[in-house]
């Protein structure tokens, strides 16, 4: 093995441990009882695991071709960039379109400081609940 | 060695985003649908990534980051779409 | 205006880069400059905000904390996802953070969206405080809080 | 090399493009559409001349040789339909200066009708099947814009009804053509041609040529003409008068060319089935135009009968039904233009469109009432005027061919038009007038201007046919063998090479 | 509580470039990688849509004052025109004149119409899909 | 060169008119008028002597080379008969319409037609070319629907000149359909060849077919039975008109179109059963119905019903010379033509004396119901006796010409025994017979309702004391009225300078022209017909007293039977069903037209695809598959199919959005990175559309449809994909030639681009992509005009539907 | 391959015509984007899979996978975009003008 061929299997190693990464989150999204709770598994785990992939990439093609993939690069700073910001939005969106918390949360400081009054608190996440099953 | 271990990861990635068409069949809510929408897009990015590897070709890099632009392009419309209802403002009340 | 410059540069870079991934010329990069112009004339009356080259150095730190922050709580999740019986106590709770700027706050919320077990949901009106969506409010609040005057520090360093 | 070949579609399209730029300038507008049409018809007869002397021309566009590239062939049945559409195309807007209005001015109208108009002449000069789905694209999107313009519910609710079943039509057609690349590996419709022939059109082939007779179909109006009466009766007059002057003709044109040229092979199968479905469309369309009292249903079921009765000449497949098709479709394209123009001026002078609900018109716009008259005595196929000498020679053809119930059902049908427009005539020009002179629009000369000079027109068609004759009769003969279109489009080391 | 994009925007004022700047590289590189005048043209599109989203149509406007309808009917005469270029040359219609060219700075360069034929392309995709979401978005709200 | 330019004045004249009477604007347009015709009837009398001595007059004005279509005049006897009648009954009528029609007319109008009509008619006589004949025949229904029209403002008139219009275009289309036929068969459109290869005509498929359909034609426009139903309501038009075109020229054409087909046809025993039995038919429908008419117009059509179906069964007669049978004198059936010729003459000069007489007495009355009328000889002696001249010669009485050919058609009845054809030697003599004698009645019924006896009401006019009208009124009449008389006294000069000629026309094969003259003598011996004759006078004066008792047998079927009810049926018929057909399958529904197409497809291919289900698979050269790529494939299908279950529209273009960029990596797997590119693009683009649009809509409501609509809808969805599939299949196993795309791998040093793709669509191809950036332009001013050209009125303006 | 992609394309047909069958503009507008993907699916099988590299000829190999299908591909998105922003807004225009969601719901309204 030279030191390509050590390289390269680094990089095979970051992508397999990119896509289980993946897989697992993606469990996440699935057993994860909220929508905000799967976002969670979302935004990160996924994140993270195509980081390590696309920077499995990078390696692979630095030291396969001996090429700097800029597009790559650019991708993953990309990502980097925008998972968050996308995770921050559609979690707002959809706490503002009244999605409700799973019924372990504990604590909900937000409430009356979007959708007012504490009391209808229960109804509106009954009537959502009603309208996304 | 390598290859094995490629396309083992090819397979988990797409089993992930069959997982995460089926969340974004099920819901139940929307931004959860959009969750697995971005889910999967991002997972095809990696996917290509690895593609191009196995193909031997730097055809596709384009690919990948054309598809994190857009992807993150429809999250964001989605997400509006999902708060305001409008995607773009003609004057934004602020 | 130095920052334009700089954005300029920076695209004429990014430009040289992508088109010469073999070897890199200089001619590139003029015509990078060039795409840059125009690229920077198209947005021009749009462009207010500075660009800093400075604090190489802080960026870095911030980097690495972030990265060493990104690995502790992917683990965190992917124990909990993984575990056989979910036992999570999730939760909203607000945050009033001392950074001011937009950037400042941008960068707080990203580093604290990407780092996993919580997300930032909303920022007040006048920037002065986050929502943040926590997977388990009562067990991680404090270490969140740590996590985040750890993150306001590190972004201070590179911002002021 | 012909780049002159490429005029009538570059003229109207630079123009239109140009015109973008000057929606306001309505002036500007008007006379540089009417004469990006009238060169465009200028150029259409030079070229005609020319192929008599020279032969087939063709241009290879960007120099690449066919079957690579995509050329355009000019062979007399493609320049005689696009100086036609262009001629039309140009009197049409002649009408359209002087009862659009500006809304419409400033909306596009003019660069829209010169879109449409190029991609009509370009889907008449095409020598490539894909590129012809293009031209065809350019066309329908022209057609789609035009149609809503104004945005009266009915338009938007035809429009859509119109539009989606294009889209399918369009997406058969790319079908057609995935399959018809599958097994041949060829986009060039003379080398499409030489590959059919050297396999003898087998199964396969025909059922390729089958998607192909059904988008056409579909685009001519044949037997699939249910979109048809509705959108071609929801825009202004202008307008209809442009889509049931020319759009049909291009389905039309396209089967026969497809048809004539490529796929040849199976007459048994394919012509049988034209046949059966120009039949039932004469049928269809005679009903229709019997059962509607509203003119311009009326006229949109007339395009419908016209459609069949030229496919009808087509089914029978020899020389003289087929000049006696090429003259009809020439005539058509005047004589619903005159039709949809007289009709829509009814309607905007009236403000009815019922038969019913007008009445006496003669008394108020005599001229207009003639015009119908003859445009009715035309279509009918009523002599000297220009339905007849294709009437008679696609009776001849038939009647070579021994196709005696399609001789019989288009030759009744003309009956069925004769009637369904007798019906408006004497319904709304004859009979008590109305209205009253002092209540009456007045009718400007202009106005009826374009209506005049297509009636000239049908008259001059009709009289000078002789004048036409050498043009069709060499269309004809170059449909009845497609040889030469090959031999003009592939060298010879091409058409050994393959 | 009013709705605070900070975030969002802050953001994107980076990577608009980022994507402006793609953009551009695809509709170049055409020639020899993937891209061209369709996706360069709709990546800029997209830039632009990004920041529509963002922002709102006034702010936008105050900041790139095009008509883009313009733009697309600019674009797709460059394209035409610039196939017509070639028969006044006598040359067929569409021939993708291309020759090498003394640049200052660049040097000997190889110039090919195709390019100018591509950037009607491009111009014309952004001019388009602007129109057609502004078109819509200024209906809508 | 003097027969083409017969024809071209009148059309040249009527386009004048028009102009010259926007000057004149009085009654004088008719004196300008009048020279035309007189001068065409001069012209045409001069060169009676030239065809006296057997000379024709040919003219080609080339035409339609290519078709074979010229402008062949011939003038020969039988066109002359024709011509002078023409131009002769068209100077006296417009002499007449100049006192008849009323300065508010719209004169100009009104002679424009009548010289289009004219010039028309001349056509059809004088032509050789069978189209351009036709041509000119289709002019003088369209000049006749003009006319007909003339008074568009009365419904009557409306459905009168459609009617006529209607009945002889579609006669007009069958016979052009025979003359296509003919042309078929002979190569030629010119008659005189036709005639010259009559006799290898009859062993032709075409030859039967053609003949009936040229008979439609003659039958339609000389009002026979079935079709003469058209003519009672054509007397809508102004009574010149209906002297003029209605009984003297217009409906002598189809007689004419008989004629000059004789000898093409006449060898044909169909054809001498044809037109005898329904000239016979028509005969006697027409008199009997001319009988019960009231109104004295009706009973004048009626009666030339009858009489154009008594000269047509002579001329069916006449026609048995030319039929092959062994031992019969062929002098009497020529004489059945020659007698029917004459009839043609005679007919013209009674009938069109009669119509103006009617005329006189509309205009000075106001009436023509005859029950109204009576005892009008002592008011009106000068209009009462030619009346009572015309009616005795037409009901077959001397002095007067009618009498002479009526006795020829009684003996030409007679004669039909010889030929030995079955059935044919009793029934014509007793039809003819029966018919003449109800002609006798109608005959009487107009000299004696109307002129004598009384009125069965007081009208007004008889306080207003009728009296004959201003001389100029009579003098056509009364030139007729000197006609009648006269040709009963000098019938043979008619003989040899008029009927020599068109016999020799009507029968070319048979040589000498002089042995087809009959010479006619008024007194010919008491034989067979003089006793029908005496017969005929005898019943009839009877019938006629009792008329009032018997004529309520019409109220009786069959005899209260009326073509017109069939007619009028029709076409409410006609129009209902239509209507409610049309209705049903246009119904404006889009999910009915894409059934419609799709199904169309499903039965198309599917017939196509059982045919060549022998066709067979080959898999050998597909690409292998990988597990991802399975599972891809696999997840694209899932997503597509969960679009038809979501139930909301979000999720259904989120889904879509999903399936785009599957797409998109399907692109990246099949080494299409262009593609690829784009379409995630385009993807994008296209979902945000999709939000931008549907923010206002409500939530989709779950269609619900009828489980037969579900269950098709189904069907035809599984059947058009597997056609799709299927076809596709059949295509990979049978791939017949290499693709042309190898020469597009040398990309580079052809136009200096790497990207095959980018080439072809920047280069190879750059006319598709230079179009399509078009489409893409139409397509954003179409949004953008859509977006803002809006419809101020508000919802649907008057102009829709 | 090309018998899976095939299989796709079928399936993609169907869902799209069933699609097309509704009465709702979306769906019907759903239906008509389907059908375009599987078409262009199609178009691409029919020059066959797999056969070489993407047709970038600065890439290492001497086979490339055929370039027409693509390029013609290529064309045909760009069209079926144009037309569906078009249907798309015409859709919307209907609804803001009739507040119906479908072309019967239109119809009937206009026949009362
Ligand atoms: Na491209
Ligand atoms: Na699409």
């Amino acid at each position: 093995m030279n030191e390509n061929e050590i390289g390269e299997f680094i990089a095979a190693l970051l992508i397999l441990s990119g896509s289980i990464f993946s897989v697992i989150s993606v469990f996440g999204i699935i057993r994860l009882p909220d929508v905000y709770t799967r976002s969670h598994a979302a935004t990160k785990s996924s994140t993270l695991s195509v980081l390590l992939t696309l920077i499995g990439v990078f390696l692979y093609f630095l030291f396969h071709d001996h090429f700097v993939s800029v597009r790559v690069l650019l991708g993953i700073v990309f990502v980097f960039l925008t998972a968050p910001v996308a995770g921050h939005l559609i979690i707002r969106a959809a706490y503002r379109s009244k999605v409700g918390l799973a019924d372990i949360s504990v604590e909900d400081e937000l409430y009356e400081v979007i959708h007012g009054n504490q009391d209808t608190k229960i109804e509106e996440k009954a009537k959502n609940e009603a309208e996304h099953s | 060695m390598i290859q094995t271990m490629l396309a083992i990861s090819v397979v988990l990635f797409a089993i992930t985003i069959a997982i995460a068409v089926i969340r974004l069949i099920i819901g139940p809510s929307m931004p959860d649908r959009v969750i697995a929408m971005d889910v999967i897009g991002v997972n095809l990015l990696a996917t290509i990534g690895v593609v191009s590897i196995i193909y031997g070709t730097k055809a596709y890099l384009e690919v990948i980051l054309i598809l994190g632009i857009l992807s993150f392009i429809s999250t964001i419309a989605f997400s509006k779409y999902i708060e305001r209802g409008v995607i773009v403002e003609r004057k934004r009340d602020r | 205006m130095p920052g334009q410059l700089l954005l300029n540069l920076f695209i004429a870079f990014l430009w040289m880069l992508l088109i010469d991934e073999d070897e890199l010329r200089f001619s590139t990069f003029y015509a990078g400059f060039l795409v840059g112009i125009g690229i920077l004339f198209f947005m021009h009356r749009f462009f207010g905000t500075r660009f800093y080259l400075r604090r190489v150095y802080a960026v870095v730190r911030l980097l690495f904390i972030f990265v060493w922050e990104l690995i502790q709580s992917s683990a965190v999740v992917l124990k909990q996802i993984l575990s056989p019986r979910l036992k999570i106590e999730p939760g909203i709770f607000k945050y009033e953070t001392i950074l001011r700027s937009d950037v400042e706050i941008t960068m707080l919320s990203m580093l604290l969206t990407l780092t996993p077990g919580s997300v930032v949901m909303e920022v007040t009106p006048e920037s002065d405080a986050l929502y943040i969506h926590a997977m388990d409010v009562q067990e991680s609040r404090d270490g969140l809080i740590k996590q985040l005057k750890n993150f306001e520090k590190a972004i201070m360093e590179v911002t002021r | 090399m012909t780049n002159a070949l490429v005029l009538p579609v570059l003229i109207p399209l630079l123009t239109a493009i140009v015109l973008t730029f000057f929606r306001n300038s309505f002036v500007l507008q008007r006379i540089l559409s009417f004469l990006a049409t009238a060169s465009s018809a200028g150029v259409g007869v030079y070229l005609l001349l020319r192929i008599q002397s020279e032969g087939i021309l063709r241009l290879d566009f960007g120099g690449w040789q066919p079957p690579y590239g995509i050329l355009f062939v000019g062979d007399s049945f493609a320049l005689l339909l696009v100086t036609a559409a262009a001629t039309v195309t140009s009197i049409i807007l002649l009408y359209a200066f002087s009862t659009i209005g500006e809304s419409f001015e400033k909306m596009y109208v003019y660069p829209f009708m010169l879109f449409l108009l190029a991609g009509v002449n370009g889907s008449f000069l095409t020598g490539d099947v894909f590129n012809l789905f293009v031209c065809f694209e350019v066309m329908l999107l022209a057609s789609y814009a035009l149609l809503i313009l104004g945005g009266r519910k009915v338009q938007l609710v035809e429009a859509f009804t119109y539009i989606t079943i294009n889209v399918l039509a369009s997406w058969f057609f790319l079908l057609a053509i995935a399959y018809l690349y599958g097994a041949t590996g060829t986009l060039n419709m003379a080398q499409l041609a030489v590959r059919v022939t050297e396999n003898g059109q087998g199964p396969v082939l025909t059922i390729i040529s089958l998607i192909f007779l059904l988008v056409f179909s579909l685009k001519a109006g044949l037997l699939l003409y249910f979109w048809l009466p509705g959108s071609y009766s929801a825009p202004p007059a202008a307008i209809a008068a442009l889509f049931g002057a020319l759009l049909t003709k291009v389905g039309i044109y396209a089967l026969i060319r497809m048809f004539t040229l490529v796929f040849h092979h199976s007459p048994e199968i394919t012509q049988s089935i034209i046949g059966i479905m120009a039949a039932l469309t004469l049928i269809g369309g005679s009903i229709g135009a019997l059962s509607s009292r509203d003119i311009r249903q009326i006229i949109s079921y007339n395009v419908v009968i016209a459609v069949g009765f030229i496919l009808v000449g087509f089914a029978a497949g020899n020389e003289v039904a087929l000049q006696g098709s090429i003259y009809y479709v020439l005539h058509d394209m005047v004589v619903k233009a005159m039709l949809f123009l007289a009709g829509g001026l009814m309607i905007s002078l009236t403000g009815k469109a019922k038969i019913g609900e007008i009445s006496g018109l003669l008394r108020n716009y005599p001229t207009l009432g003639w015009l119908f008259f003859i445009a009715m005595l035309s279509l009918t196929g009523i002599p000297p005027f220009s339905g007849f000498i294709g009437k008679v020679l696609l009776g001849e053809g038939l009647i070579e061919a021994e196709t005696y119930v399609l001789l019989t059902l288009a030759f009744v049908s003309s009956l069925f038009v004769l009637y369904s427009l007798l019906r408006i005539f004497l319904n709304c020009f004859m009979g008590e007038a109305i209205i009253s002179s002092e209540e009456q629009v007045v009718l400007k000369k202009r106005t009826l201007l374009p209506i005049v000079l297509l009636g000239v027109l049908t008259l001059a068609i009709g009289i000078g046919a002789d004048v036409l004759a050498p043009f069709v009769n060499d269309a004809a003969s170059t449909l009845i063998d497609p040889q030469t279109y090959i031999e003009a489009v592939l060298d010879k080391e091409a058409l050994l090479k393959r | 509580m009013k709705i605070n994009d900070v975030i969002l925007r802050t953001v994107t004022k980076i990577i608009v470039f980022i994507i402006l700047t793609f953009g551009v590289e695809l509709f170049i590189s055409g020639h020899n990688d993937p891209g061209g005048g369709f996706s360069g043209g709709l990546v800029l599109a997209s830039a632009l849509l990004l920041l529509y989203m963002t922002y709102d149509i006034e702010t936008v406007h105050k900041g790139i004052p095009f008509d883009f309808k313009k733009i697309a009917g600019l674009g797709v005469f460059l394209a035409v025109a610039s196939s017509a270029v070639p028969m006044l040359f006598s040359n067929q219609f569409l021939t993708q004149e291309k020759g090498d060219f003394a640049l200052p700075v660049f040097g000997l360069t190889e110039l090919s119409m195709v390019l100018v034929f591509e950037a009607g392309v491009a111009l014309t995709v952004v001019g388009v899909v602007v129109t057609i979401l502004l078109t819509i978005s200024e209906d809508v709200s | 060169m003097i027969i083409p330019i017969l024809i071209l004045v009148p059309f040249l004249a009527s386009l004048f008119v028009p102009f010259l009477y926007t000057y004149v604007r009085s009654k004088k347009i008719g004196w300008m008028v009048l020279p035309v015709p007189l001068i065409l009837f001069v012209i045409l009398s001069l060169q009676v002597p030239k065809l006296a001595s057997g000379e024709n007059l040919f003219h080609t004005i080339r035409w339609l080379n290519a078709a074979d279509i010229h402008f062949t005049t011939h003038l020969d006897g039988l066109s002359m008969i024709l011509g002078l009648l023409i131009t002769g009954m068209g100077t006296l009528v417009v002499m007449y319409s100049i006192y008849y029609l009323s300065e508010r007319e719209a004169l100009g109008r009104f002679y424009m037609y009548l010289l289009l009509f004219m010039g028309s008619m001349l056509g059809v006589v004088f032509s050789d070319n069978v189209l351009v004949l036709y041509v000119f025949w289709e002019l003088t229904s369209v000049s006749s629907f003009l006319l007909i029209a003339f008074w568009h403002q009365r419904k009557n008139s409306r459905a009168g000149a459609k009617k006529a219009m209607l009945i002889t275009v579609t006669g007009g289309i069958g016979m052009l359909i025979g003359f296509l036929m003919m042309h078929q068969m002979t190569g030629t459109y010119s008659i005189q060849e036709m005639i010259g290869m009559a006799e290898t005509l009859p062993t032709n498929d075409l030859f039967i077919p053609a003949m009936l359909l040229i008979l439609l034609g003659a039958f339609t426009k000389s009002a026979q039975f079935p079709f003469h139903i058209w003519l009672p309501d054509a007397m809508e038009a102004p009574t010149p008109v209906s002297a003029y075109l209605h009984s003297a020229t217009m409906v002598k054409a189809g007689i004419y179109l008989v004629a000059r087909f004789i000898p093409v046809f006449g060898e044909s025993e169909l054809w001498f059963y044809s037109v005898t039995f329904i000239g016979l038919l028509t005969l006697l429908w027409g008199s009997f119905n001319a009988v019960r008419q009231n109104d004295l117009k009706a009973l004048l059509a009626y009666s030339t019903i009858s009489q154009l179906g008594l000269i047509m069964s002579l001329l069916g007669i006449g026609s048995a010379a030319m039929l092959d049978i062994p031992g019969v004198d062929k002098t009497i059936y020529t004489a059945a033509a020659f007698a029917g010729l004459f009839h043609l003459i005679n007919h013209s000069t009674f009938k069109g004396a009669l119509f103006m007489i009617i005329g006189i007495v509309d205009h000075e009355l106001g009436t023509r119901d005859i029950r109204k009328l009576g005892g009008l000889a002592v008011f009106m002696p000068i209009t009462f006796s030619i009346a009572l001249a015309g009616s005795f010669s037409m009901a077959g009485l001397p002095p007067f010409n009618g009498f002479l050919s009526k006795e020829l058609f009684l003996e030409a009845s007679l004669a039909v025994r010889h030929l030995g054809l079955p059935g044919v030697h009793t029934w014509i003599p007793i039809v003819a017979w029966v018919a003449s004698v109800f002609t006798f009645v109608y005959c009487m019924i107009i000299v004696f309702q109307t002129f004598f006896g009384r009125q069965q009401q007081q009208p007004a006019w008889v306080d207003r004391g009728a009296h004959d009208p201003r001389p100029g009124m009579l003098v056509a009449p009364s030139i007729l009225g000197a006609l009648i008389v006269g040709l009963f006294f000098f019938p043979n000069l008619l003989g040899k300078w008029i009927l020599k000629p068109a016999m020799a026309a009507v029968y070319p094969s048979f040589g000498n022209p002089e042995s087809l003259v009959v010479h006619i003598a008024a007194w010919h011996g008491l034989n067979p017909a003089l006793w029908m004759t005496i017969g005929i006078i005898f019943v009839g004066t009877i019938l006629y007293i009792f008329l009032r008792q018997w004529r309520r047998i019409y109220t009786v079927s069959p005899f209260s039977w009326k073509i017109d009810n069939i007619y009028t049926l029709l076409l409410i018929q006609l129009e209902g069903n239509s209507y409610h057909l049309t209705n049903k399958y246009m119904t404006g529904h889009l999910h009915r037209y894409f059934t419609y197409i799709l199904l169309f497809f499903i039965a198309m291919m599917g017939t196509a695809l059982t045919f060549v289900w022998r066709l067979t698979f080959n898999f050998s050269e597909d690409a292998v598959v990988t597990i991802n790529e399975y599972i891809l494939v696999m997840v694209m299908m899932a997503a597509a199919v969960a679009i038809l279950f979501v139930n909301s529209r979000l999720i259904a273009i989120l889904l879509n959005g999903v399936l785009g960029f599957t797409v998109a990596f399907l692109f990246v797997v099949l080494r299409a990175p262009d593609l690829a590119l784009t379409q995630i693009v385009v993807e994008t683009v296209t979902t945000v559309l999709f939000l931008l649009t549907f923010r206002f809509m409500p939530d989709w409501k779950k269609e619900r449809p009828r489980r037969p609509v579900k269950v098709l809808n189904a069907f035809i969805a599984v059947a058009t994909g597997l056609i799709v599939m299927i076809t596709a299949l059949i295509v990979q196993g049978n791939r017949l030639f290499d693709p042309i795309s190898k020469y597009f791998e040398d990309a580079k040093t052809l136009t200096g681009g790497g990207n095959i793709v980018n080439a072809i669509l920047g280069d190879f191809r750059a006319f598709d992509t230079m179009l399509e950036i078009v489409v893409l332009l139409i397509g954003g001013l179409g949004v953008y005009v859509l977006i803002k050209l809006k419809d101020k009125k508000g919802g649907d303006g008057n102009e829709n539907q | 391959m090309e018998t899976l992609i095939t299989l796709l394309v079928g399936v993609l047909v169907m869902v799209a015509v069933y699609l097309l069958l509704s009465r709702n503009f979306v769906r019907i507008i759903l239906g008509t984007a389907i059908l375009s993907h599987a078409i262009h699916l199609l178009i691409l099988t029919m020059g066959g899979l797999k056969k070489g590299g993407a047709p970038l000829l600065t890439e290492e190999g001497s086979t490339y996978s055929d370039a027409l299908p693509q390029a013609l591909i290529l064309t045909a998105i760009v069209i079926s975009f144009a037309v569906t922003a078009f249907l798309l807004v015409l859709a919307y225009r209907i609804y803001r003008e009739t507040g119906a969601d479908n072309l019967d719901d239109v119809r009937r309204e206009s026949d009362d």
